[in-house]
């Protein structure tokens, strides 16, 4: 079990290695410069700016800094924000990305979950496809749409919750946090439903019938956890890109995350921001997977005692 | 008897070797199968039978040992050309009749593919015509030819499994368990029947894979039983079901019921239980020969018993 | 357990001989896998209904630009930002050209003096929004067949040599899925960016880069799963190459799934245009899709609501229906959804 | 718009011009009325560090916590500020001599002439790496041009203390607008000792930076999304300034600033096009006249190939042929006004209060007949009867229905001419800009300092802006002359800058003016007092204040 | 002895995507106290069906009760409400289904899921429970119930899951077992090992059991009496010596005379032609004629009722029909028949009449 997970370590490493390497690469092939006013620079005034923050080096020469840099924590400066360390920035701002990813996740797969089971317990009824509807909404409206009208009505109509804005401690993420959420419904419940419907027709649930068992232990106590099992697989990809989809949102509700960020760095070329954030990210997504995969094991115990999936 | 068709020399067959969950799948078995003869494998779940049927036929690469056919070892380094002709004389019947047919094709393509891969047909006439041909010899007809396979019952799939390997006219058969998925005795009693007018007719031989033990003995000229990995006993089919001398093969035998309520009500089952050889460190157990042609897998002091008992009998 | 009353004449007791080849008949007509699933398929109401929608709503992307009256790149720049209006359905106080400005409810058409008709209203240019939200349908759903269509090549082909030649080759395939995951989609975009000129081509390579993953993963799983079927073993010992156990065995078989997830393909395709367009990186005008009129036309959601609605509409629609057909062929092409 | 409302503020609340009396009754309307304004911006701050700023948010920021020697007063005139009235200025103008007024640093210090010594040499240390402090010194204070080709020590900067208050600046050569570059952010002072001790700290965050303007910076935490502005009662002209606080939020999405000024939690929202629409009737609409020109800009050479556009007549079609009222009114809807001369309107004034953009009347006007003449002349002079030219845009959505609006004009007036579009991010531009690798540019510049020369001097021949081959000797003459020989003749200069105008808009038809941008926002009607600047910070709010709420 | 069970003129369909499948066209059976009744047949004869339509497990949605009456002591179960009919689950009756592999719940432990019945129907807290739980697996063999009763089914081989299956369906002491083909996916030495099992606990716990099977080895082990199914149908029923020794439906002949018996000689094994009927379709007359060497002309025209051989013994074939030919049957039946004493065959001296 342990050699597994330093072998499952070990590996992370290496991905995280050759992504960094990757968005180096990638970066440094966008176009522009991360100067802002260059084209109010003559030539010369151009150099003397670039070689202060290194961009006068080859390429490869700058990597080999990169990677030195990072290996010692540190991400380097940003470009737009002339004073800000990157990793401060990054802290800064991955805050409330992360409560609103979170809580979005959270309430979106339960949501989702209950949905997907109410939809496989009464298939083919009103209920299942009440549920349906729900979630492929979900993934029929834009988010931007969706969170527009949450804003109009829920904030400035009725005024249940602040319209945007960091201020509110808990209130202001509950908007935010619902429109986020719509996706991991529909996903979530999506998945539930197929599974469910699977687990309800296997042996197990027959002998759980067979030994009297009513509806609700049936859904609870057999198939609920065994339905969960693939969803598990998705959580990964859908908690990253929930951290990553959230720019929209969070320009929106002008949330101070790091989505937003993110955006606006790759479009003027921040390269320290999009690498830190980019490492970031994968990190986050590396690791996120590692916990599903623990996850994984504690749903299922058939992995859990075997020590790894394949 | 008749010239050896197979010879299989300490055959070995680790599944991930080195590893920590290595599985000695097949562990050191020899035997011969004799032109013409049906040489039936026996013993419980897991003990080796479809993997040494499976590596036999090249569908595993040995971990080690000899599979010697016509006097070639299987196992060699071939040419595509050599493993063709390979594939067309030894063929194998798999055990589960939903999931050895295709779903997607039709019975014609399915009985058809070994007609394709060695080109032995010249037209979509010839073709057709050899496949009805086929399917008439199992007992099967023109208009099934259309059809797919999810639209037959498990007696017909595996008769349609049958015709699909007499496609290529082998030589030699593996059968894997082709009874055991078949429900009950009437249905299973068709393809036992086909395969054994098959064999009369082409003079084909068998590797018959079953557990259970009534079929085999019905079906087989000799007969192996297998216990983890291992040859345990081999046998004339007659001699073993009449003097069983491993303990495995005299609980395994001891546990068929059979269709007779006042037979059932006096059978009495023995149980075995391997720490009863009371093997002791360094003695060799190996495959001996106890009486002629009964081969059982003991050590030297084991054998003298067994030939003791069994000369006394005679 | 009683006998009979009405006795039965005599002669019905005669032996009769049966043919046995009687008794090898499959009652059931014949009935191909696509049949079979057809037959499925017509029994699930939503995924017949999504038919329909599809079917009309694709037909319309074609034919709404040709029968609307107005060309959907003219600009008449006095007629911009009218509301809906219909011949006939205008009696009934819908769609007829009444809309706010500055707050009141006034007939826009009577006030800029427009005699002509627009069933959707017009743009802020001025133009025809039924031909524009017909046509952005055609891109839209141009872009979704097509993405989805190189997705599928490039995430089947990936994911089958991924599975099937498994061990080494796996190993290092599916690192590479990770680091791909692990890469921004927006960092490749804008790369991408730089060596072509934005539009259709830009956007449909870059969901090609990135949309193939989710498909990569599911062919693999289902190769490693069909590659070791005893249908195929019984391929391979008939001495089959590895090319015609693909193509003839392990392809067709999972078909199906990958029709399905093509279908769920699709919609994020469709999603994914209007991200791009979201964040700026979408089609180059005239060009519009209903991503980049939803985008458009969302901040007037409040006054001139029909620039939103009508694309949304539309969208939501493809999407229920892909997604809803997209069911309907996971429970009939599913083996283990039987019945 | 907002001199006119000042004048009757002053008028409300000044009886008399006693200093003292206004405090009073300041104070009273303290009392009643809380001073506090609540923003919103568009962007993040990039950066306090007056040296390394280089954006909008940042020199508006600055502009209401520094000071500089100058500062643009409530009709946009530079008037002396930190300095204590008019510098003396040597005969030939090249050296000023500023004598700096008594105030303190908001830690209580002094604001001394080493301030601004050091502050600007700082912004010439290549260690810095400012990008404005090259680009607004360079050609204006003595040797930063050698310091900014790295050819000299930026200690050898032409500025010295000369005690604590006097300062001494020395020019390259004679700049007629001097003046007012003073009041420009990179000329703000910094303090060296407190810029020394913060080292690596300095401007992190509200707490490392010293302010010596109307306001201080408070709750800022270097790259967050909203902060304050508080009153800074250290400033030596603290009592003109009312407001206690400006509460500020960066709010990117118009929806949502729109949906804050509804629910009455901030008092001033931006409208884009879209939304200045639906809001022309409201009371509270205000439109502002910005002074940033947009333009066509006719590349002559991509790929080392002349284009279509190295013809004349081809630029003259181009410029007449589509009509900018109509944009301007409906495709852009925000305020803007349709441009027909290079130089925007409201910006630059002569003495007796003339537009200078009303000297050479409206140029390149709409004209179909007169573009399509030139077009049919400039088609037959390249030997074509049919043309297509790609149009670089902004990927904005405003942009984007501008560019199809272009598209629509151009195609329907000039026949034979097809349009493509090309809409990139704004750094994707300036790479396809640096590069020259376009036919036409929806481009915009915005003035650094209040003279047209920082219009004019874009189109020198090789200059660094120049990305569209045009090079004209008698137009380079002329911009030589401007900054040169006719320095200190201010009606010649006035002159000849008009006719520089007239050349490259309506004789050489190098660029073609489309509209002056302007502004449209929802502001509460208590709000008063807030200037708008034509250049540098967009607004001050040391005369702003709020009167019934 | 006393009727436990009674099954009365069941009748079942199925509805799918391809037509209404009858399943079950009329099923006529009833269970004493404390006796094992076999039901045998092929695959898709409709005896998981009908054991399904005892215990109510039956899909509501796709399947529809049409016709009969299930009479459990007396009360009829296709009238009780799903509350009731949970009490009587698990309790009552309660089942052993054929796949040891998919039947337990693989994210539970198997203490859990053996508790589970006990802790629904007895009143009794959780630590006595465990404590039942693991006396039960010590009852049906399991080494180490302590230890194990924390541990999940994937830890189990196929044998011991059946146990603990067992153990399961004994938890609450039913009054009758439904055992679903309890060891057709079990090794021959296990199955026999779960086969005496069964029959111990049968005598200790007096309970009564339905056993389905399709093989008749294991018939002739357990049974008390056989019911023989075709085609959604009883076709056979009676006494496992009658059954063995006396059966009188051709398809009981075909079934029992194709199997070798292990001193047989070589010759050709009796097989049934043919595939059974496809129950979407239902044949006319009697559903085995079409592979049937007996056919009569009558079978394809009407289904045959039930004649009685003997108090306990009757079939639902034609040629017990007063009017029908003598037939011989195979040989190998005739053989079996020679042992039963009142077979027209019967060579013994016990002297049988007919
Ligand atoms: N590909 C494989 N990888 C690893 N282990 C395997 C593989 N195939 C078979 N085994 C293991 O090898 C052993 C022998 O398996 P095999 O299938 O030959 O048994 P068998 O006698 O045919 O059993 P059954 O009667 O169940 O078919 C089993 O323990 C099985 O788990
Ligand atoms: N859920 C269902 N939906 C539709 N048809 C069904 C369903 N369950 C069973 N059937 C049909 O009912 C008939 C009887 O099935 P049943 O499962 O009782 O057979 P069985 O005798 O138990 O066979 P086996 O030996 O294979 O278990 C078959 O034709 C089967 O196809
Ligand atoms: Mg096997
Ligand atoms: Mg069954």
């Amino acid at each position: 079990m342990t050699k597994y997970i330093t072998r499952r370590i070990f590996y992370m490493f290496i991905t995280f290695f050759l992504i960094a390497t990757a968005t180096f690469f990638l970066m440094k092939a966008l176009p522009g410069s991360p100067i802002s006013s260059a084209s109010k620079l003559s030539p010369t005034q151009l150099a003397v700016v670039e070689a202060k923050y290194g961009l006068d080096q080859p390429i490869p020469v700058q990597y080999a800094k990169y990677m030195l840099n990072l290996a010692q924590g540190d991400l380097g400066n940003s470009f737009q924000f002339k004073n800000a360390s990157v990793t401060d920035l990054i802290i800064d701002r991955l805050g409330p990305s992360l409560i609103l990813g979170t809580q979005g996740l959270v309430l979106g797969v339960t949501l989702g979950i209950l949905l997907g089971m109410i939809a496989a317990l009464r298939q083919n009824t009103i209920w299942d496809y009440g549920s349906t509807f729900v979630a492929i909404i979900g993934i029929s409206i834009p988010s931007f749409v969706f969170a527009t009208f949450l804003q109009y009505w829920l904030a400035v109509q009725w005024e249940l919750f602040p319209v945007a804005l960091w201020k509110d401690g808990w209130m202001s993420s509950v908007l935010p946090s619902i429109a986020l959420a719509m996706g991991p419904l529909a996903t979530a419940s999506r998945f539930i439903r197929t599974e469910m419907i699977e687990v309800l027709s296997s042996d197990y649930i027959t002998l759980a019938k067979s030994k009297g068992a009513n509806g609700f232990e049936i859904a609870f106590k057999h198939a609920f956890r065994n339905a969960l099992i693939p969803l598990v697989t998705v959580l990964g990809p859908l908690a990253a890109g929930l951290l990553t989809g959230s720019l929209v949102i969070e320009q929106i509700f002008a949330i101070p995350g790091i989505g937003e960020q993110f955006v606006k760095s790759i479009m003027s070329n921040d390269f320290s921001i999009i690498m830190g954030t980019t490492l970031f990210f994968s990190a986050f997504l590396i690791v996120v997977i590692f916990l599903v995969d623990v996850l994984y094991g504690i749903i299922d115990p058939r992995i859990r005692l075997s020590g790894g999936k394949d | 008897m008749a010239e050896k068709l197979l010879e299989i020399k300490n055959l070995k067959q680790y599944f991930n070797q080195g590893k920590p969950n290595e599985v000695r799948a097949v562990d050191d078995i020899s035997f011969d199968i004799y032109k013409g003869e049906t040489l039936g494998l026996v013993g419980e779940s897991g003990c080796g039978k479809s993997t040494t049927g499976r590596t036999i036929i090249r569908l595993y690469e040995a971990t080690d040992g000899q599979v010697i056919y016509d006097g070639i070892n299987v196992h060699d380094k071939k040419s595509k050309k050599d493993l063709k002709s390979f594939n067309r004389k030894m063929q194998m019947i798999f055990q589960d009749p939903y999931a050895s047919l295709n779903p997607r094709m039709k019975v014609l393509d399915i009985i058809a593919e070994g007609l394709d891969i060695h080109g032995l047909v010249k037209n979509p006439k010839e073709r057709k015509e050899r496949v009805v041909e086929l399917l008439e010899t199992v007992g099967l007809n023109r208009e099934h030819a259309d059809r797919y396979a999810h639209e037959f019952s498990g007696g017909q799939r595996q008769r349609l499994g049958i015709a699909r390997a007499l496609a290529v006219n082998p030589e030699f058969i593996i059968a894997d368990e082709p009874i055991s998925a078949l429900d009950v005795v009437s249905i299973q009693a068709q393809v036992v029947n086909l395969l054994k007018e098959l064999q009369e007719e082409k003079g084909l031989t068998y590797l018959f894979i079953a557990h259970d033990l009534s079929m085999v003995k019905y079906i087989s000229d000799r007969i192996g039983v297998m216990y983890f990995g291992k040859l345990v006993e081999l046998a004339s089919a007659e001699d073993l079901y009449k003097n069983p001398m491993h303990p495995y093969t005299q609980s395994l035998l001891s546990a068929i019921p059979l269709p007779d309520p006042n037979y059932e009500r006096t059978r009495v089952r023995k149980s075995y239980d391997p720490a009863s050889h009371n093997y002791q460190d360094g003695e060799e157990i190996a495959m001996r020969e106890v009486t002629p042609g009964h081969f059982v897998y003991c050590s030297t002091k084991e054998l003298a018993t067994l030939q003791a008992i069994s000369g006394s009998q005679v | 357990m009683k006998h009979d009353l009405q006795k039965p004449p005599a002669s019905s007791f005669e032996r009769i001989e049966i043919d046995s080849s009687h008794a090898e008949r499959i009652s059931k007509p014949s009935l191909s896998f696509w049949q079979d699933a057809w037959l499925r398929i017509r029994k699930n109401k939503a995924a017949i209904v999504s038919m329909f929608i599809l079917a009309f709503i694709i037909i319309m992307a074609f034919v709404g630009p040709m029968i609307s009256p107005h060309d959907s790149e003219t600009q008449t720049i006095t007629h911009a930002n009218l509301p809906p209006k219909v011949p006939g359905i205008e009696k009934l106080g819908i769609m007829n050209g009444v809309g706010t400005l500055a707050g009141k409810e006034v007939d826009l058409y009577e006030m800029k003096k427009v005699d002509t008709y627009y069933w959707f209203g017009t743009d802020g240019l001025g133009r025809d929004m039924f031909s524009r939200v017909w046509e952005g349908t055609q891109i839209s759903l141009f872009i979704a067949f097509v993405a989805a269509l190189i997705d599928m090549v490039i995430g089947v082909a990936y994911g089958g040599i991924s599975g099937y030649y498994g061990g080494r080759v796996d190993d290092i395939m599916q690192r590479i899925v990770e680091i791909l995951y692990g890469i921004p989609t927006l960092v490749i975009v804008i790369l991408m960016l730089s060596f072509m000129d934005p539009g259709i081509t830009a956007i449909i390579i870059a969901i090609t880069i990135t949309g193939w993953i989710g498909m990569s993963r599911i062919v693999r799983g289902q190769v490693l799963k069909f590659k070791n079927q005893e249908f195929v073993l019984a391929s391979r010992t008939l001495g089959a190459t590895d090319s015609r156990i693909i193509t003839k065995h392990i392809l067709p078989n999972i078909l199906g799934i990958i029709i399905i997830n093509t279908m769920f393909t699709i919609p994020t395709a469709i999603f994914f245009e209007a991200f791009l367009s979201f964040i700026g990186l979408g089609l180059q005008p005239p060009d519009a899709s209903l991503g980049t009129l939803i985008n458009d036309g969302y901040k007037l959601i409040k006054f001139q609501p029909h620039i939103l609605l009508y694309p949304s509409i539309i969208i939501s629609l493809l999407m229920i229906a892909f997604n809803l057909l997209g069911d309907g062929l996971r429970d009939a092409l599913d083996p283990k959804m039987k019945d | 718009a907002c001199g006119g409302d000042d004048k009757e503020t002053k008028d409300d609340t000044t009886t008399d011009t006693d200093d003292k009396d206004a405090t009073t009754e300041e104070t009273e309307v303290a009392a009643d009325e809380e001073q506090v304004l609540n923003l919103i911006m568009t962007a993040e701050i990039p950066t306090m560090d007056s040296a390394l700023v280089t954006d909008a948010v940042g020199f508006d920021l600055l502009n209401n916590v520094n000071e500089g020697l100058y500062r643009l007063n409530q009709e946009n005139i530079a008037v002396p500020a930190i300095s204590d009235g008019e510098p003396k200025v040597s005969e030939d103008g090249l050296v000023y001599t500023f004598t700096l007024r008594d105030s303190n640093w908001s830690d209580g210090t002094p604001v001394t002439a080493n301030d601004f010594e050091y502050s600007w040499k700082r912004a010439m240390n290549p260690d810095t790496a400012s990008e404005y402090g090259p680009y607004m010194m360079a050609g204006v204070i003595k040797n930063a041009t050698a310091i900014s080709n790295g050819e000299m020590e930026y200690t050898e900067l032409g500025v010295k203390a000369l005690d604590e208050k006097t300062l001494e600046v020395s020019l390259e050569k004679p700049i007629p607008y001097f003046l007012s570059l003073m009041s420009f952010g990179t000329f703000l002072p910094q303090s060296e000792a407190f810029v020394t001790t913060q080292g690596e700290n300095y401007a992190k965050n509200s707490e490392s930076l010293l302010y010596n303007g109307p306001f201080t910076l408070a709750k800022w935490d270097g790259t967050g999304l909203s902060w304050q502005l508080l009153k800074n009662e250290e400033y030596w002209d603290k009592d003109t300034v009312k407001l206690t606080e400006i509460n500020y939020d960066v709010i990117k999405e118009t929806a949502t600033a729109v949906n804050l000024y509804t629910n009455g939690e901030k008092d001033r929202a931006g409208l884009s096009g879209e939304y200045a629409m639906q809001y022309a009737a409201d009371p509270e609409l205000v439109n502002e006249l910005e002074t940033s020109v947009f333009y066509f800009k006719y590349n002559q050479e991509r790929n080392g190939e002349k284009t279509p556009l190295a013809n004349v007549n081809i630029r003259e079609a181009i410029s007449k042929a589509f009509n900018k009222e109509d944009l301007a009114s409906v495709v852009l809807a925000n305020g803007s006004t349709a441009a027909y001369s290079f130089i925007p309107s409201d910006f630059v004034f002569d003495e007796d209060g003339k537009d200078f953009r009303d000297v050479n009347g409206d140029m390149a006007v709409f004209n179909v007949d007169e573009a399509k003449a030139a077009w049919e002349k400039g088609l037959s002079e390249l030997g074509v009867t049919e043309l297509s030219i790609e149009i670089l845009g902004g990927d904005t959505e405003l942009s984007k229905k501008m560019d199809e609006y272009f598209k629509s004009q151009l195609e329907g007036n000039l026949p034979g001419l097809s349009i493509t579009l090309k809409e990139v991010p704004f750094n994707v531009r300036l790479d396809l800009d640096t590069n020259q690798d376009y036919d036409i540019q929806v481009a915009g510049w915005g003035p650094d300092y209040q003279d047209p020369f920082t219009f004019l001097s874009l189109w020198e021949t090789d200059g660094g802006n120049n990305q569209m081959s045009f090079s004209n000797p008698e137009y380079d003459q002329l911009l030589q002359d401007i900054n040169g020989s006719l320095a200190l003749d201010i009606e010649a200069r006035w002159e000849a800058m008009a006719k520089a105008e007239k050349l490259i808009v309506d004789e050489e038809f190098a660029v073609g003016p489309i509209y002056q941008r302007g502004l449209m926002f929802l502001q509460k009607p208590y709000v008063k007092g807030i200037i708008a600047h034509p250049f540098g910070g967009d607004y001050s709010y040391k005369w702003a204040y709020i009167e019934g709420k | 002895m006393e009727k436990i069970l009674e099954v009365k003129n069941l009748e079942l369909s199925f509805h799918t995507f391809a037509g209404e499948v009858k399943a079950i066209r009329g099923v006529n059976f009833d269970l004493k106290k404390g006796e094992t009744l076999a039901i045998v047949g092929e695959s898709g004869s409709g005896k998981s069906v009908t054991t399904k339509a005892i215990m109510r497990l039956l899909p509501e949605s796709s399947s529809e009760f049409k016709n009969g009456q299930i009479l459990f002591n007396g009360k009829d179960l296709t009238k009780l409400s799903d509350k009731e009919m949970q009490k009587i689950r698990g309790k009552d009756i309660s089942m052993i289904f054929q796949d040891p592999m998919t039947s337990l719940n693989p994210t539970m432990t198997i203490g859990n899921q053996i508790m589970e019945p006990i802790l629904k129907h007895q009143k009794i807290g959780k630590a006595e429970a465990r404590k039942v739980a693991i006396d039960l697996l010590r009852l049906v063999g399991m080494p180490k119930p302590e230890a194990r009763i924390k541990q999940y089914p994937h830890q189990f081989s196929g044998g011991q899951r059946q146990r603990i299956v067992i153990a399961i369906a004994l938890a609450c002491n039913p009054q009758i077992l439904i055992a679903d083909e309890p060891t057709t996916a079990l090794d021959v030495t296990i199955q026999a090992q779960i086969l005496e099992l069964m029959k111990d606990l049968q005598k200790k716990i007096d309970t009564s059991i339905i056993f389905i099977t399709h093989d008749l080895g294991v018939v002739a082990n357990v049974a008390d009496r056989v019911a023989v199914m075709y085609g959604g149908k009883i076709v056979e029923i009676g006494t496992v010596d009658e059954i063995f020794y006396n059966p009188q439906h051709p398809y009981t002949w075909g079934l029992l005379s194709s199997m070798p018996s292990l001193d047989s000689a070589d010759e050709k094994l009796y097989a049934i032609p043919g595939t059974p009927p496809d129950l979407l379709y239902p044949p006319k007359g009697d559903a085995f004629a079409l592979r049937s060497d007996y056919a009569l002309k009558i079978d394809l025209e009407e289904a045959p009722p039930f004649f009685k051989v003997s108090d306990t013994h009757s079939a639902a074939t034609w040629l017990l029909h007063p009017d029908a030919p003598q037939v011989e049957p195979p040989l190998a039946i005739v053989e079996r028949m020679k042992k039963f004493p009142g077979s027209r065959y019967y060579e013994g001296t016990e002297g049988g009449t007919y």
